[in-house]
Parts: C-alpha cells; structure tokens; sequence
C-alpha cells in the first residue's frame, strides 16, 4: 500500500512526527502537594508553589518518577540514571513562575520504540526520540470577559510526560495508530489514563512533505490536538496545504500552526519572533535526579504483558487473526474480559461474540465495558450453550440481546423461553415432511437441478420451528428427504 | 547596672531563663532603643504588636517551665524572610502590597525557638547589592562614622538594615542571607559577627530567591557564640 | 537538609592545638590596603598563638569568582524574579495587552541594579551566549570548588579578610558597578563552593572604622568556623561601639 | 563582544522589562562593561571539566505523592491586583 500523495507535479511523502503530552496519573501534582482531579473550581487546586508566590520552592513527586521510569520500560527505551530538571523560560499569564520546569538535555528516557498495527494486518515500528517529566501549565480562559483573559490554576504543576517520536510516520493513518497504539500501553501500565476530552493527552503534530529521496522539508508544528479525529484532518489538511505551497513555487515557512476544528483547517499562530529563545538552563532548585540500577530493574520486573505481547500471544496460543487480537489487546480491561470469556471454550467464537455482539453493544450505548450488563461469565455461559447445541447460533443473537437488557443468565432465558434446540429426529422429520408436501411444485424443481432451493427449505423449516430447530440436523435431513 | 540592650544574646537568653528580667520587658527595651536610632533606616516594617505578644508568649512560656533555644530573644528579620500576615517587600516597589500568607521555614523555625519579631529589616532590592543603596525604601546608615568626619556610610549590603540595627543595639540579633557576601561583608562594615553556613544548612523555603544555587540564610549577631545559638535556631 | 544540626554553643571554647589554618596567597588581591593586610597577618598570629598551625596555601581560581558570580547569580535571578508580573501580587502597571502589563509593571517594579542584572542574567542564558558565558561559569565554578576541596587535604579552616575595605559613603561607587561588585571579592569564593563562612570584627581601620576577619570551613563544619572565629573574638578583644547607637556608645 | 542598543532592546523585551528609548544606549554601554569585564573567564581551561550542578553532595529529595495543600483560593487569591469569580485576571490574551 503506497501512502504516497498526489500532488500536481508529481507525488509526495508525508513525514510526521508526534510530541505526546500524557498527564501522569498521581495524586499530587510534580512539585507540589495540590490535588489533580478534573473538574474542581477555579484555583481550587493551587498551592503557594503552583501560584509562584515568593520564596516556594519545588519538591519532586516519587510517585511522577516512577511513572516515567515505568512508561519508558514499556517503550522499550533506555532508562537514564540521571536526568536534570531545567527551566524553560518565557512569559505567559497561565504560567505563574515564569518558567516551565521540563527536562531538556538530560531527560529521564532516551531513545525507544512502538510497534504500531495498520490495516491488512501490517504493522510499523515507530521509534521513540525522548520521554521526559514537566509541569502542565494553568488555563486561561478567553470567553468570560470582552477584554479580559480569566487565569485557573489548577493544572498548574500537574506532570505531564512528553513522549517524542522520531519522524518516522508517513500518512494521518499512521499517526493515528501510533496515538492509539501509545494510548494503550499507557492505560495498560496506569501511567496515563489517556482521556483526550479531559485534556490528559494531547498531541502536536510535526509535518512537513517532500517530494521522494529529497532531503527533510520545512516543518511545521500544529499544536495542541486533542482528538484523533482532530489530528488526522490537521494532518491531511496540513499535508495539502503544504503541498500546494511548494508546488505554487513557494516555500514553507517553519512555524506553529492551531488547528480550527469547526472550519477543519490549521492556522498560523501570530508569534513573536523572540518567543522563541527559551533561556534553558539546569533548574538550580532541583538536583539532578539519579537512580539505581536497582530501582529500575525492580519496576522492570513489575511492569504486566503490554499489548504487543498480548497480542503476540491471543495470534499464536489461540488462533486469532491479527485484526481481533489487536482489537482485543486495546484495553487491559478487554483482553481480560476475552481472557475470561475463552477459558475452556472456542477462543475464535469468543472473539467473535466480544468483538461483534458484545463491543457492537457496549459502543452503540456508549457504555464502558466495566459497566457491561454481561459478565464474562455470563457471556462464557451463552456460548456453552452455542457449543453444546443447546441452542443456535441465530437464536443465541436473540438471547444475548436479553442477556443485555435485562443482565439475566443465558441458560435461564433459554429455558423460560422454551428456545432450546429441537434435535429430536422424529420431530424434524415431521416438519421436514410437512414443508415438502405443502410444496410439491419446489420439491419438483429441485428434484429437476435446481439445488440452491435448499436454502429456501431451510428458511421454511427454520421458520417453521420458530427458529429452534438444529440447522445441521435439519439440512442432512432434509437433503435425504430431496434425494429420495 | 547594664542597659537590657547591651546584653548579648547568651547573656539576655540567661537572664529570662534566670528571671533577672522578662521577655516583655526585654522587648520593651528593644522597641525603645529601636525608635531611638530610628533615622538610620533599618526597618522596611516595625512590628511592636507582633513582638509583644511574641513577648507576653515567651514569659507564659518561661513561668511554666518551658522555652527553646532563644525564648523571648527580640530579633529583626531581614525582610526577604516571608512572614505570615506581614508585609514583605525585598526592598522592592514591584511586591507593593503583598502579604504573604505563609511563614518560612527559617522564621518558623525561630519563633519556635522562641525568638520574638520586632520588625522587618531593609536590603537591597532583592539582596542585590553591597551597600544597602539599591533598596527602594531608600538606603540605610551605617551607625559608624570615620573619627572626625559625619558623613553618612553605607551599612555594606545587601543585610545592611540587620546589620545595622545589631550594631545600634536596636535588636539582639537579626537574620541576614548571603548570596555573595551578603551577611558578611555589612557584618565586618557595621562590626558585628555575620555567619553564613553552609549551602543548604537553613531552608530556602518560602525565602525570597536571588540566586538559588547561593543563596543561605544565616545570623548577624554581636558575638561568635550569639551566632551559633542563634544558627542553631534558624536551622 | 538531612545533616544534623550540631550544638554550635557546646563546639566553643578550647584551643587551637592540632589544626590546620589555611592563608590562601591569592587573596592577597592588588590594591589591598596596608591595613587589612597587617590585620590579616595579625589574626594568624592570634591563631597561631591559639596552638593552631598556619599553612600558606593556594586557591588559583580566586580571580575568576567573581566575575563567574555576577554571570551565575543574574543568570538565575532573572529567572527566579520572573515571577515578579503583576498579575497574582505585588504591584501592578496595567497595559492592553498581558505583554504591555508585564512590561509596564517590570519597568517600573524594578530599580535600575534589578534590572541591570535581570538583563544580564537574560544575556547569558539566551541562544548563542549560554556556552560561552553560563555554562563556562559553572565550569569554572567547579574548579573553585575543587580548589577548596584540594586545600581541605591541608588545612581545617582557611583564614582570610572580609572585605577589601573599610564601610564607604553613602553615594560612593554608585556610578561604577564594577567596583561595587568588587566588595564581594573576598566573600564570593567561598559562596561559589558553598562552604561556611564568618566575618568576625577584629580590628579598627586608620578612620576608626571596623574591619572584619573571615574564617572559612569545609563543608557542614560549622562547629570548626565557630570555635575559630571566637579565637579571633577573644584575642581581637573588639570593643569600640558605633557613634550611633540605642542609649549612646 | 559588543552589545548594542538593539541587542539591548531585544533582552529587555525576553525579560518584558520597559525601557524608554533614550535609556537604551546608556544601558548598552553599562552591560557592555560588565560583559567586557566577565570576560576573562575564557582564559581558564575547562576542558573536560563538569558544570556545577550542586555545591553540596546530596540526593534529590523525593516526597510521597500525598495531597496535602491547595483548597486555598481565598489565600491563593487574596494578593492578587484583579480577581473575578475565582479567576485572576489580566488582559485579554491574543493567540
């Protein structure tokens, strides 16, 4: 598959590459003892240090470190055993010190890399520049006041992991599937809960194109994307627009662009020329931090199956497809969930059933998976059934969606319904005669060559049977019948 | 008989715990001779209510049996030293009006010792200077003069309102911080004992910043053992 | 800090016997007057007469503390006073623009040595400067350190003046920077390395004026500055009062 | 090395320190001889010598990941020069 775009002059190739911004699940921010929960009231949150009052100083968060040094074990990234806290200077009114306290020489994970899944089961290997621990800023909000900007603390301080990829992806698919794919392993490991709408992870986009075998072209970077959605028209549109400079005879200029999600486009953020000159330098409030050898391989040791080796396993222990394992292994919650429901049954007809009736459900009611009316018990129970033609498959998609509505047994609605599977023989063949005499002119017509009446019986008999009829009994049946 | 303000602080500190005088009137003394050198302009913030109800706290303390360190010891405190409820300048115009809620820890831990505040004392504006003429409270004057000659001196900087003021005997002690230099070059220009302990021996918290990597706050005091009384206070 | 405070009161008194006092020649900086220079010998005569051993010693990076100091200390004092914006407390200049009330509330917040190091401390941090000026300094700053370290080997305690001159007038220096920076000269190395330092009155200048002697420690030694330092007290036998004082001198 | 008046326009405007024009010139040439005297500092060899990070050998210290501040906006906002509803407030932000 070429991800190569068409321009007028010829083709190109789209180069991206993603700065993620996860929000550290903690309960205190990185340098203060100031809650990080969604929703408070405005400066609810807000410690002395947060607000940059005189005199307050930092003091890490252990917890926050450890959730670095865990991400970037589960990114197959270097572990730095010393990093350095430094500031990053600039002026902004959500930004009450003056500066923003990030890693920039010495972060705390080096290099790494994510195996992403594309459609037709291919898969990319995306590398990992960086990971490096920072502060979260404060909101300012723009529309409470004609001529005034309102200025909330309270993610002031809230650690964020900024996860650099080398710019390795060549199409809004892929970066799409790198977000998801990066999204996993974080929720997998409880470093980030990965919420786009509550603003837990955002991405910038880097994009540039150029023409195939030329050297890198002017980038440009798009700021703050907080959808996937959003992130893939950003890049399409960046990426045509790009395009169209270039082949106009113009030349990319290097800047930040804002994406307007209602005109779907991306523009120019009028910035000025020195905002640029960030002073960096050690932040001389916090020594460097080192760790041991020991403490690393320790959270090594602790980290559980990520998702590619999950994925890896559900492909070779039980058969499945790429494309479902990869469904499957999205969640922690859902591997776990198929995990239970495939126990001692039919792996493939338990992904099939959690991935197709199940998910179809949960998605179309909005509804988390922890909060399923249908247990993996209570799933594996109807699937049993299915296995021991208890009932068919057709009259399980009837009882599943009881199962659904009403959070009762499979086995219970079954019997209440009187929906078990005729399999007596006598009584099939009754309705396989009474069908066939009722209509001798197809029984004719088929006895001439016309086999694909078969199907018709059987929808005859099915219906007949109110559905409970064992299909396979009756097809032989009534193919012996036909013969005769 | 020996005036209150002249006792050094080991001396003053054994005379409450002795009962030869009281916190308050110690205090008192103090706030006297305070008003007295007045025109030097060591105080950014005099804060008399503050040291006598430090002072009526540190004799109810002394008659129960109890006391730290420096019980009912009347100190000025350089005013880059966060204070809750004061006024906190650092010598400068741009923090008009800021009261910072909070105490830092090396005042705290002073008045835990027992100390009592008599005021807030000038700097340079933000402890930038050698000379005590950067602050915006205007400049403070050293109380020594050259033999012979009135001209006013600089009290050295950027502590030079704490430095003063213990020479002056306006104060026991005070509190300084040295970024540079700072607590010991006005102790040598005002003659009193000036004591910066090592980077990092007394908290930073809630000390206004200069240079992170140098500041430390320390003692200004009239003898070498006051100091190590008081250092053992502050940290 | 987690080193535990020592009972400095109870580290007083004793002798002097069996330690180590450093006299480090480069503090002998051009244009010492002669009197700081006698008064300096002077203590370690007082030390040694304690039953302390004076060992000349050599600090070879002295020279550059001070100017390592005035690019360290305003490089992270214009960081540290950014927070200084008017926009949570303190003073506030208003302008249309958050821009304009930054600039506005700085300019006018800050007296002219604020800004002139918050200037300089922007210069050396800024893209193209940061190597040749904050980074060079804090190399330099660790060979002071290591100077120190290297005389710790020696010595216990290192014996220097305070300042290079008595106080000054109100108004002197006030147009030269330079020489203003230049008080700090004998203080500032032991500020770049961290270490502990008094400044004890010792002596009068031909003006009457107090000069100060200045005793350095290795790092959390305290106790060693104190019980140094209160020698030099007990022999100096400092008692001239200022003119101005609380009840008279 | 020479700092010029737009040099030190350019700082001023990185620290969003107000200078007036005619303060410019006279300032450039004040920071010129403190760089000028700074300077000598490329005469000591630093090759392969560390930049300082800490004067004092210790461990960064790191706290347990407790709530134990914020719930203060009364205290937080109390100095502020203009508040509303909760909020600081300063100058419509342009982006």
């Amino acid at each position: 598959m070429s991800d190569l775009l068409r321009g007028r002059t010829g083709e190109w190739e789209l180069v991206i590459g993603l700065e993620v911004h996860a929000q550290v699940i903690a309960d205190a921010k990185l340098f203060s003892g100031a809650a990080t929960s969604f929703g408070a009231e405005p400066n609810e949150q807000v410690s002395f240090v947060d607000a940059g009052m005189p005199g307050m100083l930092p003091v890490l968060n252990e917890t926050c470190v450890r959730q670095a040094v865990l991400t970037g074990l589960a990114l197959n990234a270097e572990v730095n055993l010393q990093s350095v806290f430094a500031r990053k200077n600039y002026f902004y009114p959500d930004m009450p010190q003056g500066y923003q306290i990030s890693q920039y020489e010495e972060p705390i994970i080096g290099e790494g890399e994510i195996i992403i899944d594309l459609p037709g089961d291919e898969t990319r290997t995306v590398g990992i520049e960086r990971l490096h621990l920072e502060q979260d800023a404060g909101k300012s909000v723009h529309d409470r006041h004609p001529k005034k900007s309102y200025i909330d603390l309270n993610r002031s301080g809230v650690t964020l992991m900024e996860i650099v990829s080398k710019p390795d992806m060549r199409s809004a698919e892929q970066a799409a599937a790198y977000v998801t794919k990066l999204r996993a392993i974080l929720r997998y490991i409880g470093s980030c809960d990965g919420n786009m709408q509550e603003g837990s992870l955002r991405c910038d986009a880097n994009v540039s194109v150029r023409r195939l075998g030329e050297a890198l072209g002017l980038r440009c970077e798009i700021k703050n994307l907080n959808s996937i959605r959003f992130m893939r028209q950003a890049i399409e549109y960046e990426a045509a627009r790009q395009i169209e400079i270039i082949e106009d005879g113009g030349t990319v200029d290097q800047e930040t662009r804002l994406f307007d999600s209602a005109k779907g486009e991306t523009r120019s953020m009028r910035s000025k020329e020195d905002a640029h000159d960030y002073r960096y330098f050690p932040d001389p409030d916090l020594l460097p931090l080192r760790l041991s050898q020991d403490y690393v391989d320790a959270l090594k040791q602790s980290l559980p199956e990520l998702p590619e080796a999950k994925k890896q396993r559900f492909m070779q222990a039980f058969g499945l497809s790429a494309y479902d394992a990869s469904v499957l292994v999205a969640e922690r919650e859902t591997a776990d969930y198929f995990e239970n429901v495939a126990e001692g049954r039919d792996p493939k007809l338990a992904a099939n059933w959690v991935i197709s009736e199940l998910f179809g459900r949960l998605n179309r009611g909005e509804i988390p998976l922890a909060e399923s009316p249908v247990s993996a018990a209570s799933l594996g129970g109807l699937i049993d059934l299915i296995s021991d033609d208890t009932i068919s498959g057709r009259i399980a998609k009837d009882v599943f969606t009881e199962m659904f509505d009403t959070g009762r047994a499979a086995a219970d609605i079954v019997e209440e319904k009187g929906l078990r599977q005729v399999t007596d023989t006598g009584a099939l063949e009754a309705t396989v005669e009474k069908i066939m005499a009722d209509n001798p002119d197809r029984v004719a017509d088929y006895r001439g060559g016309n086999q694909k009446l078969v199907g018709w019986f059987m929808g005859q008999i099915m219906k007949a049977s109110q559905g409970k009829a064992n299909p396979q009994m009756v097809n032989e049946l009534l193919r012996k019948k036909l013969a005769e | 008989m020996v005036r209150l303000t002249d006792l050094t602080l080991a001396q003053a500190r054994d005379g409450i715990v002795g009962g030869e005088f009281s916190a308050q009137e110690l205090t008192e003394a103090y706030l006297t001779a305070m008003g007295a050198v007045r025109s030097l302009n060591c105080f950014i913030r005099e804060t008399p209510d503050v040291a006598m109800a430090m002072a009526t706290a540190a004799d109810d303390r002394r008659a129960r049996g109890e006391g730290g360190a420096m019980n009912g010891i009347p100190i000025a405190i350089k005013d880059l030293f966060c204070t809750k409820g004061v006024p906190a300048t650092a010598g400068s115009h741009i923090l008009d009006g800021f009261t910072p809620p909070y105490e830092s820890t090396v005042t705290h831990n002073l008045w835990e010792a027992g100390a009592v505040m008599l005021g807030k004392t000038n700097l340079d504006e933000f402890a930038m200077g050698s000379s005590n003429m950067t602050s915006y409270f205007g400049p403070v004057t050293n109380p020594w003069q050259r033999t012979g000659d009135d001209a006013k001196l600089v009290p050295g900087g950027s502590s030079g309102g704490s430095a003063a003021i213990v020479a002056a005997h306006g104060a026991v002690a005070a509190t300084g911080t040295d970024t540079g230099g700072s607590i010991r070059q006005p102790g040598s220009f005002c003659g009193i004992v000036g004591m910066k302990p090592t980077y990092g021996r007394c908290s930073r918290w809630g000390t206004i910043a200069f240079a992170s990597s140098l500041d430390q706050a320390g003692p200004l005091t009239r003898t070498v053992r006051d100091a190590a009384i008081m250092l053992g206070a502050m940290a | 800090m987690d080193i535990a405070v020592a009972d400095y009161e109870e580290s007083l008194g004793g002798d002097l016997k069996g330690m180590k006092i450093g006299i480090p020649k480069e503090y002998r900086i051009e244009g010492m007057p002669v009197e700081i220079e006698t008064l300096w010998d002077e203590g370690a005569s007082w030390l040694m007469a304690a039953g302390a051993e004076i060992v000349e010693i050599s600090l070879p990076h002295t020279k550059y503390a001070l100017p390592a100091y005035y690019i360290v200390a305003p490089a992270e004092a214009s960081s540290n006073l950014a927070r200084y914006d008017g926009v949570r407390y303190g003073l506030r200049v208003e302008g249309d623009t958050p821009q304009a009330l930054y600039e506005n509330t700085r300019g006018e917040g800050f007296g002219a040595e604020v800004k002139r190091r918050v200037l300089i401390g922007t210069y050396v941090l800024s893209a193209g400067y940061y190597d040749a000026y904050y980074l060079q300094a804090q190399k330099v700053r660790t060979r002071i350190a290591q100077d120190f370290h290297d005389a710790w080997q020696t010595v216990d305690a290192i014996l220097t003046p305070t300042t290079p001159s008595a106080a000054f007038a109100q108004g002197e220096k006030m147009d030269d920077p330079i020489a203003m920076y230049l008080n700090d000269v004998l203080t500032v190395p032991a500020s770049m390395a961290g270490l502990p330092a008094i400044s004890v009155p010792s002596g009068l200048s031909g003006e009457g004026l107090p000069l100060g002697l200045h005793v350095i420690g290795r790092p959390f030694d305290e106790a060693t500055v104190f019980k140094v330092g209160q020698t030099l007290e007990d022999a100096a036998e400092f008692s001239t009062r200022p003119r101005i004082m609380a009840g008279g001198s | 090395m020479s700092l010029d008046k737009e040099t030190v326009r350019k700082i001023a405007t990185l620290a969003r320190i107000k200078v007036d024009e005619d303060a410019l010139e006279p300032l450039a040439g004040e920071l010129n001889n403190i760089l000028g005297w700074v300077e000598q500092l490329s005469e000591v060899d630093t090759e392969g010598v560390p930049p300082m990070t800490s004067v004092v050998a210790t461990e960064a210290y790191q706290r347990p990941d407790r709530v134990t501040d914020g719930d203060k906006v009364e205290e937080i906002l109390a100095n502020a020069p203009e508040e509303a509803q909760g909020f600081f407030v300063v100058p419509k932000v342009i982006e």
